[in-house]
């Protein structure tokens, strides 16, 4: 009577996978105007943090949450990307990687609104309070041939998939669109891209905005999957794991940084028989890839040849 | 309690330089970021504690062997992660950022299971030779740590200055292809940077142990962190920006703790970073304005 | 929401539990009395803070050999990695729970950890047990959730009382490492009892994981002069704290929490450990032959002493044992009953009970360090 | 007048680039600026265009005053512009690089973008009708698919005029648009270029072949040194013992910075 093959650890590696290819889109977008941006982890706890508080203490419903938390990420994102203009290159990578410790180190001291280095728990949990107002409705997961933590596993998963559908469909329509060709016109030249007629500082910033709020919406609803949150989850490691699942992945399509965030997090899961020597594998991984395919495992002309078309798109293009 | 802070602080500002010194050599040369130079640093470390203190050899053996060995794995590093990228068309110019950052944690975790996770004690009884001078108490290693930032700042500077190879090096970071019409043999160069570059590393990871008495295998990261910021502080590839940067994060970071709150200290590198870059982005002693290099 | 999440885990467990068991081929009732349990254990074996998680999974597999050395149980331990972050924990527990069928387990490692694992385990109705986990709430987080860790709230007040009235101390320094969970609310408890107890607190100062320098706080500190300093550390950063302030010369006591006290602590800073107090569960110097007898036996295995890391894994799975042979089967319900009703259990902790918390009711002992060696603070 | 230029001056790092420059340039007109190198053609350009900060002085263009608005809201205001050293966004398609260039005469921002709005779909047709009339217009029909950076020489400069005209500017600036072109591809130029204006677009051209400039121009300016020494017809501008001594054993290829 049971669906026994739904295994909620499977579905809980896949959530984090989603949670992780949302990250790695949303380094894409901001990449896609040739800026490369480390804060991305900051950007993603000032999400998770945003809605973490006020669902826990101002009662707010997890929805409302979300959006705040993306909101406020956003905020932050044109706060740091309007003077970050000036920044190209490494500069600009290292100076967002200096915000997104920055932010860090703010959440640790600033005590009385994020609880430090404790953090924030007892965060409503997504699939909990979907299956805890569904029974109030009457509805039993078990009705549906669901255990109640199937049930939970499998609502956060949809959830996330849902979203990471979103997402990503909204970058591959908005990529081939006049803002994705602005995009490919100001990564791959300035000036032209002015000649053009297009106002680059607009898009840029509307480019580092968009991404960090991404991180932001991926920070409220890793926030939301988990249910505890510290400063200890937004650190240096998770900035340079977002990076790598980019350019792992490949940062010149689209769905470069989403297959990189998937294998990337699904590998140490398949890896942990031998658990001790993961990170090890897995750096000699990294390495690998840059020597034999720096590009990233997807490059428009693979995606080309799969599709068995040209791209239309200008969106999906890269200049370095 | 001021002089003791100072001490303290320059110090670590020393330390933080030497450190910096290497990045900023090969991001001179090579126009890219050696993420794995802290864990480099940090094998120096471990491979110096083991002369040291589990083989009771003198000091001299622990400096030889830290340099042998992390000059040795900054060849590798250029081999395996550096060279192969080198001159190919399309690649990004995150890629040597990425292979490096590989190596990192390869290195991380091969200490780990060479050396064992954990702190283990840097003993050496050079590491107690200390004097007073008046209430303030200096430790001798904490002269020497001055002492070998200085040399090492000014041997380099010299050395890029004066010599033929140094020549060769300053030709070949203006412009590889020049360099090579000229004759510079730059893939010789460039493996002497990011070998010398290593060794530096290798000697601020005895210092290191030196100074503190203990090694762990995460110091490469925090120390490679605060590289990053001084060198960015003081201006890429600036030979006398990574040593001000350096003592200027010292200095700061300590007196921070002396007069004000803890708890920031590690904010202050990211947030100088930020500050300088966005009223200076050429950093302290930069020339070239960031905009040119991508 | 808890009660319903609860009731569902009840229901899965009674449900199926008996199918999944068949189905993997244990707990074969009426072929003898032989329990067959498979365990599983979250642990950091990468990373960061993996020197607490080597201690913690030999203590676990010492326990494990003497326990399938005697006849009527046998236990299988399935040990998963989460290299101390929430989500490879969470995700390694989904794991234990759903594809290895275990039927309890043992950790995670850090507080954190469990408030991210607890929660899933106990909406599954599996046992789990924190050998490590000291921070406050975390039993509370569901009547499936244990630990046999002294929580830092019972160990910091024993060890600063005493402190107190022996050295008859008035002004204190305090010193935390402010971005961990566990060092951060020993810290916390510590600001409480120092207020409580009227002493005057000089400066709090801070620290951060893997820092290697110390001597800025330390030489503030010193010009204070302090009659102790109250510090909250993890023993690998605690070590060197020691260490570099005795060098320069800071010799008044320190009092730390239970992260504090391990013998690493002596063999990291030598010398410069002498007059830490700390609280704690675990005393290897005790005059009890169970304490003798785990200590000559991990030695020779491991090489080196048992930290309390190691003797709470040790009693963890030692709890498990006890809990299966009271259950009678390897079925996480009727473990879970038994594991609740658990008191005056002798392990190498001592003598040991659940509340109905399920949380620890110890005596904690409190103990100074001296030449070297960890004594009785009297 | 279509452009008034009036008294610009231009200096950076201590040169002068230029020095007090005022003429106008009428509706409909083809405008032949000329001078040796570093006169301050292309800095004039880029004046123009405000891509280059710090100049001094008024730039009337269509009754408005456009010194120091940005580049963008310039080209807005009708200015198309091509590069002396050609810049087209090299791994997008010859189409792609004119749909580009419309950016300017079309709107959909990211919501209509990300949910593809009537609105926007019947803009993205016409954006793309209008690309391949300007690749046909250009003598690009058939290449729309390729790659820009993969494209001959010749067509790059064809490109980069469809892409400055699909902003339907009212003034176009060519900088040397057959800089490196033989004989026939030449002509081909100054043919579309006349093309080009009877549609009702007003011309200015940088040039250094004096011979076509005769031909193609109506009127010329001629700069020397930052400054302008001559303006007038082609054939006032030959008889001019000024202009003459300035160009005197000068003519080469090549252009100011």
């Amino acid at each position: 009577m049971a669906v026994d093959w739904l295994n909620p650890y499977h579905l809980q590696v896949a959530s984090f996978v989603l949670i992780n290819t949302l990250l790695g889109v949303s380094i894409y977008v901001t990449l896609a105007t040739g800026q490369l941006s480390l804060g991305n982890a900051g950007f993603m706890s000032i999400g998770a943090y945003t809605t973490a508080i006020l669902t826990t203490r101002h009662g707010f419903p997890m929805p409302a949450g979300i959006v705040a938390g993306s909101v406020v990420a956003a905020l932050a994102g044109i706060a740091v990307g309007i003077p970050s203009l000036r920044l190209t290159g490494v500069y600009l990578a290292i100076a967002t990687l200096g915000f997104g410790e920055v932010v860090r180190v703010v959440f640790v001291n600033w005590e009385s609104l994020t609880g430090g280095a404790v953090g924030i728990a007892a965060i409503p949990q997504m699939g909990r309070e979907l299956l805890a107002s569904l029974r109030d409705a009457g509805f039993a997961p078990e009705s549906i041939g669901l255990r109640g933590n199937q049930f939970i596993s499998l609502s956060v998963f949809l959830i996330l998939f849902a979203s990471t559908l979103c997402a990503i469909g909204f970058f591959f329509r908005l990529g081939s669109s006049r803002v994705g060709r602005a995009y490919a016109a100001v990564r791959m030249d300035e000036r032209a891209a002015e000649a053009a007629g297009i106002d680059t500082t607009y898009y840029k910033v509307l480019a580092f905005t968009q991404g960090a709020m991404l991180s932001g919406f991926a920070g409220a609803l890793f926030a939301h999957a988990t249910s505890y949150i510290s400063p200890a989850d937004f650190t240096y490691h998770r900035a340079v794991e977002i990076l790598v699942f980019a350019v792992f992945g490949g940062s010149e399509h689209l769905l470069g940084p989403v297959f990189g965030a998937m294998l990337l997090t699904a590998l140490p899961e398949l890896l942990r028989s031998v658990s001790d020597y993961r990170y090890i594998v897995y750096g000699i991984l990294l390495i690998a890839m840059m020597v034999f395919r720096p590009q990233g495992l997807i490059d428009p002309p693979l995606v080309n040849r799969l599709a068995g078309k040209k791209a239309a798109g200008g969106g999906s293009r890269d200049a370095a | 309690m001021f002089a003791e802070q100072l001490i303290n602080g320059i110090t670590l500002g020393s330390i933080y330089a030497i450190v910096a010194l290497g990045y900023t050599l090969v991001f001179g040369v090579l126009d890219i970021i050696n993420m794995a130079h802290g864990e480099i640093f940090m094998f120096g470390a471990f491979i110096g504690m083991v002369i040291v203190t589990k083989m009771n050899a003198p000091l001299a053996a622990a400096f030889a062997g830290a340099v042998l060995v992390t000059a040795a794995l900054g060849y590798l590093l250029e081999r395996v992660a550096l060279r192969p990228l080198r001159g190919r068309t399309g690649v990004s110019h995150l890629a040597p950022l990425i292979s490096t950052i590989g190596v990192s944690i390869l290195l991380e975790n091969l200490a780990h299971h060479i050396f064992g996770a954990g702190n283990q004690l840097f003993e050496t009884p050079f590491a107690e030779i200390r004097f007073t001078i008046g209430s303030t108490t200096v430790y001798l290693v904490q002269v020497v740590i001055l002492a070998v930032s200085v040399v090492l700042m000014g041997g380099l500077s010299l050395w890029l200055a004066r010599t033929r190879s140094g020549k060769g090096l300053r030709a070949t970071a203006e412009s590889l292809e020049t360099a090579e019409l000229l004759g510079v043999d730059t893939k010789r160069i460039i493996t002497a940077t990011v070998v010398i570059a290593s060794a530096m590393g290798g000697i601020a990871g005895v210092l290191v142990g030196m100074a503190f008495n203990y090694i762990n295998n995460q110091i490469g990261l925090s120390m490679g962190l605060k590289g990053l910021a001084i060198i960015i502080f003081g201006g890429m590839g600036s030979v006398a920006g990574a040593m001000a940067g350096g003592l200027i994060l010292g200095l700061s970071e300590t007196f921070v703790v002396a007069y004000g709150s803890s708890g920031y200290r590690d904010a202050i590198a990211f947030l100088t970073i930020i500050v300088v870059l966005l009223l200076r982005p050429q950093g302290l002693f930069g020339r070239a304005a960031p905009e040119a290099r991508r | 929401m808890n009660g319903k999440i609860r009731l569902a885990g009840l229901v899965f467990a009674f449900v199926f539990a008996p199918v999944l068991l068949g189905a993997t081929g244990y707990a074969e009732k009426g072929k003898g009395p032989e329990i067959h349990a498979k365990i599983g254990v979250i642990s950091i074996l990468t990373g960061p803070g993996a020197a607490y998680g080597e201690a913690i999974t030999n203590g676990f597999k010492l326990a494990q050999e003497e326990m399938n050395a005697r006849a009527g149980l046998r236990i299988d331990l399935v040990i998963e990695d989460s290299s101390g972050k929430q989500e490879q924990a969470l995700a390694a527990a989904q794991k234990l729970i759903n594809s290895d069928q275990v039927v309890a387990i043992l950790g995670p490692t850090l507080s954190t950890e469990m408030k991210v694992v607890g929660p899933e385990a106990n909406a599954s109705g599996v046992p789990i047990m924190g050998t490590s986990t000291t921070a406050q709430g975390i039993t509370q987080i569901g009547k499936f959730v244990f630990r046999n860790s002294l929580p830092e709230a019972l160990a910091i007040p024993a060890s600063i009382g005493k402190a107190v009235r022996k050295y008859n101390l008035r002004k204190v320094a305090l010193l935390y490492g402010n971005d961990d969970v566990f060092t951060k609310s020993g810290y916390d408890t510590m600001k409480k009892v120092s207020e409580e107890m009227k002493l005057a607190i000089l400066t709090t100062e801070t620290f951060q994981k893997g820092q290697a320098d110390y001597k800025a706080q330390l030489t503030k500190i010193k010009n204070l002069a302090p009659d102790a300093i109250f510090c909250s550390a993890l023993y690998e950063e605690g070590a060197v704290i020691l260490s570099q302030a005795r060098k320069m010369g800071i010799a008044v006591p320190f009092v730390g929490g239970n992260g504090f006290n391990s013998p690493k602590v002596i063999e990291i800073a030598k010398g410069a450990a002498d007059g830490l107090v700390v609280a704690t569960p675990w005393f290897g110097e005790k005059d009890d032959p169970k304490v003798k007898a785990f200590v000559a036996k991990y030695e020779k295995r491991y090489g080196k002493k048992p930290d309390q890391f190691a003797a709470q894994a040790y009693d963890g799975l030692t709890l498990m044992a006890e809990g299966l042979k009271k259950a009678g089967k390897a079925d996480r319900a009727a473990l879970r009953d038994a594991l609740a009703g658990i008191r005056n259990f002798h392990g190498v902790l001592g003598t040991f009970s659940f509340d109905e918390e399920r949380d620890v009711v110890m005596e904690p002992a409190v103990l100074i360090i001296r030449n070297g060696k960890f004594q009785l603070f009297r | 007048m279509l452009l008034d230029m009036r008294n610009v001056t231009m200096s950076f790092g201590g040169v002068t680039a230029l020095r007090d420059v005022s003429f106008s340039v009428r509706e409909g007109e083809i405008l032949g600026l000329i001078g040796p190198n570093g006169a301050g053609k292309t800095t004039l350009f880029h004046v123009l265009t405000s891509m280059v900060s710090g100049a001094s002085g008024d730039i009337v263009f269509r009754g408005e005053r456009i010194e120091g608005l940005s580049t963008h809201r310039i080209i807005r205001r009708g200015v198309g512009r091509t590069f002396q050293n050609i810049r087209l966004f090299p791994r997008m398609t010859a189409r792609e690089n004119v749909m580009v260039g419309r950016h300017t005469r079309s709107r959909a921002g990211v919501w209509q973008s990300v949910l593809r709005t009537r609105a926007q779909r019947a803009e993205e047709d016409r954006i793309r009708e209008k690309t391949d009339e300007l690749l046909a217009l250009v003598g690009l029909a058939g290449k729309e698919g390729s790659v820009a950076s993969a494209l001959p020489y010749g067509y790059q400069r064809r490109l980069e005029i469809a892409r400055a005209l699909a902003c339907e500017p009212k003034l176009l600036l060519l900088d040397e648009p057959v800089a490196g072109m033989n004989e026939s591809e030449t002509r081909e130029i100054h043919h579309l270029i006349r093309k080009v204006r009877d549609l009702g677009v007003t011309v200015i051209l940088i040039e250094h072949d004096m011979s076509l400039v005769m031909q193609v121009c109506d009127r010329l300016v001629v700069l020397n040194f930052g400054e302008k020494i001559a303006e007038g017809t082609p054939e006032e501008i030959q008889n001019d013992p000024g202009v003459i001594v300035a160009y005197l054993g000068r003519e080469e290829e090549g252009d100011d910075a």
